[in-house]
């Protein structure tokens, strides 16, 4: 792929070790001590965060899924917020009012995302809208799952970003299930990607486990919504290598079939491609390793020590005061 | 010069879309069209397809759309083309336009307005009649404006689009030929505050909607028998203006709400409650409700002229209020 | 086509001239004497109603649009009770409770519509899966437009019926405007059928004006309904010749494409078929119109001698008595 | 032998479906898997896959469904995973099944029950733990429970079930633990009747859902300074009982409404807004409400413990209203 230098390549792989990490520490700590934000770990699909994000600038905006953990951390959530909103305390998301699995940040092209399954993509729409309103080129990536893909907002999402010609990139988490239903049970065809031709917009299927593949396909849906050419669907086919979150009472799925996935592990693959072409050799990816484990140990440490939020905080900011400046 | 409501309104966007380049309109068939009750029309022709456009179909996305515009520093105004197909959006409402602020901890806002004509009296049917304020002041986050004159179309509509927060600007189908003075410039009534319409010493009718003009009536019919009504337009319906209610209740010792909602779980329940609370000392006789029955609008002219609450039933309510004279 | 005789043809062309006169006379009327139900005419459209009912039994259910009137009297609703309907009066729907648009009958298999545009899909999934559990093989048909196709509900009801394979016939009236919104501005794509690849059933384009090629098209989807075989969509291209509804502030078509699809009426196709075909003669055509003008004639007369509903029964049938046998 | 509240519905559910073979459960894995918090666990097993299925993720058309396969004679159970998203179907409810009966004049019904958990405490956001039943109350045409003992949960599940109309069965979350007996057999509840969960002469408590358990903790505390408070638990949001609150109101002189919805617009409005109609004179305090307060359920423990409403919120209020006696 054009422009993709090693850097890209070693920071891509620092990103996936950075959602992995955090979500196994997330969900271990979790077993011990249960965190008040319940794990719903996307361990096993961090290539789809990162392959996506790391072509965008500050100013695109992301619409996270409650899988797409990485993402906010990619796009520049610190892993100490991050944590801390897991945490619930203070100096997590919103104060404590928020969940991490759901918080924005405007200074980093977050949007807050609801804990109602994909009615977040009529948002999407939205800022897609302000952009062209504005005659800017910033880009809305909403991030959905298959089971998601079929609520009426994603219809409504897909039809008008596509005869408006908004800057959408509609990046759907295909792992197979909604839950405990497969894929098959839920929804009559294999590939979400065809139903982009009843809007008229590209749809394309990747192997959501390969993170350049990802990448390739990202920048492609950049490149046509930043010129103005409309929404781009792109399916990532993966799977989660854990239950649907951390109070799963039962996990229905064939044992070989997870099995197979853990196979897949998007990060080994990086890590193969990059010794394997002596892109990088085994110290440097265990420095990398070192420095994100830290990295992590540091938020728990922060998240652990940071203080619940004041209870006299609870009904504040329900509305916004008047400003002259916006 | 005496205008109408719906002209106050068209005239009140197109002010305000010159003087404000992030206000633009959205809505089905708002563009060339004018909207099915003309309300947008001409603005269009002034503007042009990147401030008035014309959407899908669509309810849920286009409600979507106004908020994450409004996110990123627009101001959208979206028509809904009959308040009945809010309820499609409820849940953008509800659980994103209303909670985004709190979700951020105030370090976002979602300055949109949705306008939406309502109401009964146009033998339209069940599916587009409704009066729905009631659902919409029990979603804290979001304010909800209800003008019954010309004047507070324009008004409140300033005050709504200038305001951060999420708007439902309600518009009473059979108000927008109500002809009134609209002040010229920025005029703008403050979301939060109602109208003393008729001053009265003997008992407070609050009403809203198409309910204030026939609490006048009703007014009119009663001072005949020497009571003197005060009638206050709420105006806004969230927040709601305690005080002036309660000033008003204080003074005059009998509560009246009249609403053309349904009678149960309207917003006329929420106002007895605040006086039971507040006021209940003051009170010469137990609080009354005028409202429409527990029921769908029908829709043939007989069942909706029985349906509507109507200036009569006021009337009479408020004698047998003032009969008990208890005080 | 197979099993189709002249009896059928001629009930055909007697269901649309019924259909036409009704909407022509209530027009008309309208002008004059406004109606409390505004008419919203589907003159032109004749085609899709008369083809899509002509094979259903009376255990099948419809589901109509706003625009779909002729359905509702082909399936067995009397002409009387429609216009009684449309006059308001207590003879027509649900006793003056509910307009002639959108009533329901359960005695001929009519599911009462809404007024919120494609909301009855969801239904009309319903009343498929009430059969499939049921283990009959009665059918819902579900008439919307092309405005309406947009909404979210259409998207989950496609998708649910075509997973669980309900028999279910989306009947698209598609014709080219949503009120005053051209196709082209609400939607990117020329044929809504696409979109059905995207739930994994047969979508099909007939020429809405064709009522032998809608009705080829219905047999096939309910050949495939009745056998548990899943749901079909198809598109029927066609045009409305008025506008949107008596009280369209204006109409912003093109006064060519209006005339241009005049020409092309279902109706006179139909006799153009018929008399050329020496299937029948003018007379015996002539003499249907007759008939059914009379019928509109009487249901004209009895929809005005007919009461006003009594005011006294505003709130009544809010809701249903507990009953035994059901 | 006492079970769980959870496991009431879930028997209850077993039962009525082994009586009634057009009784269905549907939802989004509430087959193999039991639902997310395990209430139909162990249907799909007994019934297959024809009695209890999974639906797509797709709330509206499951409503619609059920909607639909009601008017062709079915009984529907549909679980929507949480409540905070019925919303999404809210025009299917307002607009289909609460008006279907009336678009027909009676001619159709819509035996449906709509279950779904609800309620905040278990730190799961703004998005998971509202309390939304006052604007279901506000539609006519639905009927709406609340259980809060095992033994309601299965009386009104029945009542439900063979009701012929739409109901909205609501579970709160932190009650699924809540154990109790449960009578074998045809054990129904009636819709529309209030239970008073504990006697008393000195105040009334009307509550519903979690804050019954919370008004009978407030009353224990209660009792210690000699106030005896009278808890009644609506168990019905609509109709309401308005017989028992009244009856109870007119015997104590003081009305204290509890409710974990936020306060404006809550059903609490319409309780106090039935007493200031019914029982003004009765009254020797201002009616009070304790309620959420109008904000969004926050996430935290600290602030959620802050924000829900709190036994100790009534014993204060309830000590305030007795301070003034002045009857
Ligand atoms: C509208 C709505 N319905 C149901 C839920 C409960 N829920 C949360 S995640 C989920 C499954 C989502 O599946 P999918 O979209 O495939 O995403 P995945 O969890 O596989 O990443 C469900 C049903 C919800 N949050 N919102
Ligand atoms: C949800 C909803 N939005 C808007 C309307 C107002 N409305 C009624 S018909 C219509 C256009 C429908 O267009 P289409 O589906 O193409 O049907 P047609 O009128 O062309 O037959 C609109 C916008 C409505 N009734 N329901
Ligand atoms: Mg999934
Ligand atoms: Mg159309």
């Amino acid at each position: 792929m054009e422009h993709l230098d090693t850097r890209d390549l070693l920071k891509l792989y620092e990103w996936m070790l950075l959602s992995r990490i955090t979500e196994e520490r997330m969900t271990d700590y979790h077993k011990h001590t249960p965190l008040p934000e319940l794990p719903h770990a996307g361990i096993g699909q961090e290539a789809i965060a990162a392959g996506t994000v790391l072509d965008l600038r500050i100013d695109d905006q992301i619409l996270p899924s409650l899988r797409t953990r990485g993402a906010f951390i990619f796009k520049g959530i610190s892993s100490r917020t991050m944590m801390a909103g897991a945490f619930a305390k203070v100096t997590g998301a919103a104060r404590g009012k928020n969940t991490s699995h759901h918080m924005g940040d405007p200074k980093v092209g977050v949007v807050a995302g609801s804990g109602v399954v994909a009615a977040h993509l009529p948002i999407a729409v939205g800022v897609a809208l302000a952009a062209k309103l504005q005659k800017k080129d910033y880009v809305a990536v909403a991030y959905f799952g298959d089971g998601g893909s079929n609520r009426g907002d994603v219809h409504e999402s897909m039809n008008m970003a596509a005869v408006m010609k908004l800057g959408v990139v509609f990046v759907c988490e295909n792992n197979g299930y909604s839950i405990s239903t497969p894929l098959d049970v839920h929804c009559a065809v294999r590939d979400i990607a065809v139903r982009a031709q009843g809007y008229g917009m590209p749809g394309v299927v990747v192997d959501g486990n390969d993170v350049l593949a990802v990448l390739a396909a990202a920048r492609e849906a950049y490149a046509r919504a930043r010129a103005g050419e409309g929404p781009t669907l792109i399916e990532c086919k993966t799977y989660r290598w854990l239950g649907h979150s951390e109070r799963d009472p039962r996990d229905l799925r064939p044992a070989e079939e997870i099995a197979a996935w853990r196979e897949k592990c998007p990060i080994k693959r990086l890590r193969d491609h990059l010794l394997s072409n002596g892109l990088a050799d085994e110290a440097t990816l265990d420095d990398i390793r070192a420095g994100v484990a830290a990295e992590v140990d540091d938020a728990i440490v922060f998240a652990e020590q940071s203080p619940l939020p004041p209870p006299e905080e609870a009904a504040l900011h329900v509305y916004a005061e008047p400003r002259t400046d916006r | 010069m005496k205008i109408t409501l719906r002209e106050a309104v068209r005239q009140t966007l197109a002010e305000e879309m010159r003087r404000d380049s992030r206000v633009f309109v959205l809505g089905e068939d708002v563009a060339a069209y004018g909207g099915t009750l003309q309300v947008t029309a001409g603005l269009f022709d002034e503007f042009g397809p990147d401030r008035v456009f014309d959407t899908p179909l669509s309810e849920v996305v286009i409600t979507g759309a106004a908020i994450g515009s409004a996110m990123m520093g627009m101001r959208p105004v979206l028509e809904i083309m009959f308040a009945d197909f809010i309820p499609l959006a409820f849940d953008q409402i509800l659980n994103n336009a209303a909670k985004m602020c709190y979700a951020y901890d105030g370090e976002m806002s979602v300055p949109m307005v949705l306008r939406a004509p309502f109401g009964g009296g146009m033998r339209s049917g069940m599916h587009h009649c409704q009066n729905l304020e009631a659902m919409f002041a029990h979603v804290p986050g979001i304010k909800v404006v209800m003008p019954t004159t010309p004047e507070d179309a324009k008004g409140l509509l300033l005050a709504a689009i200038r305001d951060p927060n999420p708007v439902i600007y309600l518009e009473h189908k059979m108000l927008y030929g109500a002809r009134g003075e609209v002040p010229d410039g920025d005029h703008v009534t403050p979301i939060g505050k109602a109208a003393i319409r008729r001053e009265g010493r003997d008992l407070t009718i609050v009403a809203c909607g198409a309910l204030v003009g026939k609490a006048l009536q009703a007014a009119k019919e009663l001072e005949k028998t020497g009571v003197e009504a005060e009638v206050v337009d709420l105006r806004t319906i969230s927040p709601l203006d305690k005080d002036t209610i309660l000033d008003s209740v204080i003074k005059t010792s009998r509560l009246l709400v009249a609403h053309e909602a349904c009678k149960t779980g309207g917003i006329g329940a929420e106002i007895a409650a605040i006086v039971a609370e507040h006021a209940i000392d003051a009170l010469d006789a137990p609080i009354e409700r005028v409202a429409a029955p527990d029921c769908p609008v029908p829709f043939s002219a007989s069942l909706e002229d029985a349906f509507l609450p109507q200036p009569a039933q006021i009337v009479a309510q408020a004698k047998r209020m003032l009969g008990r004279r208890f005080a």
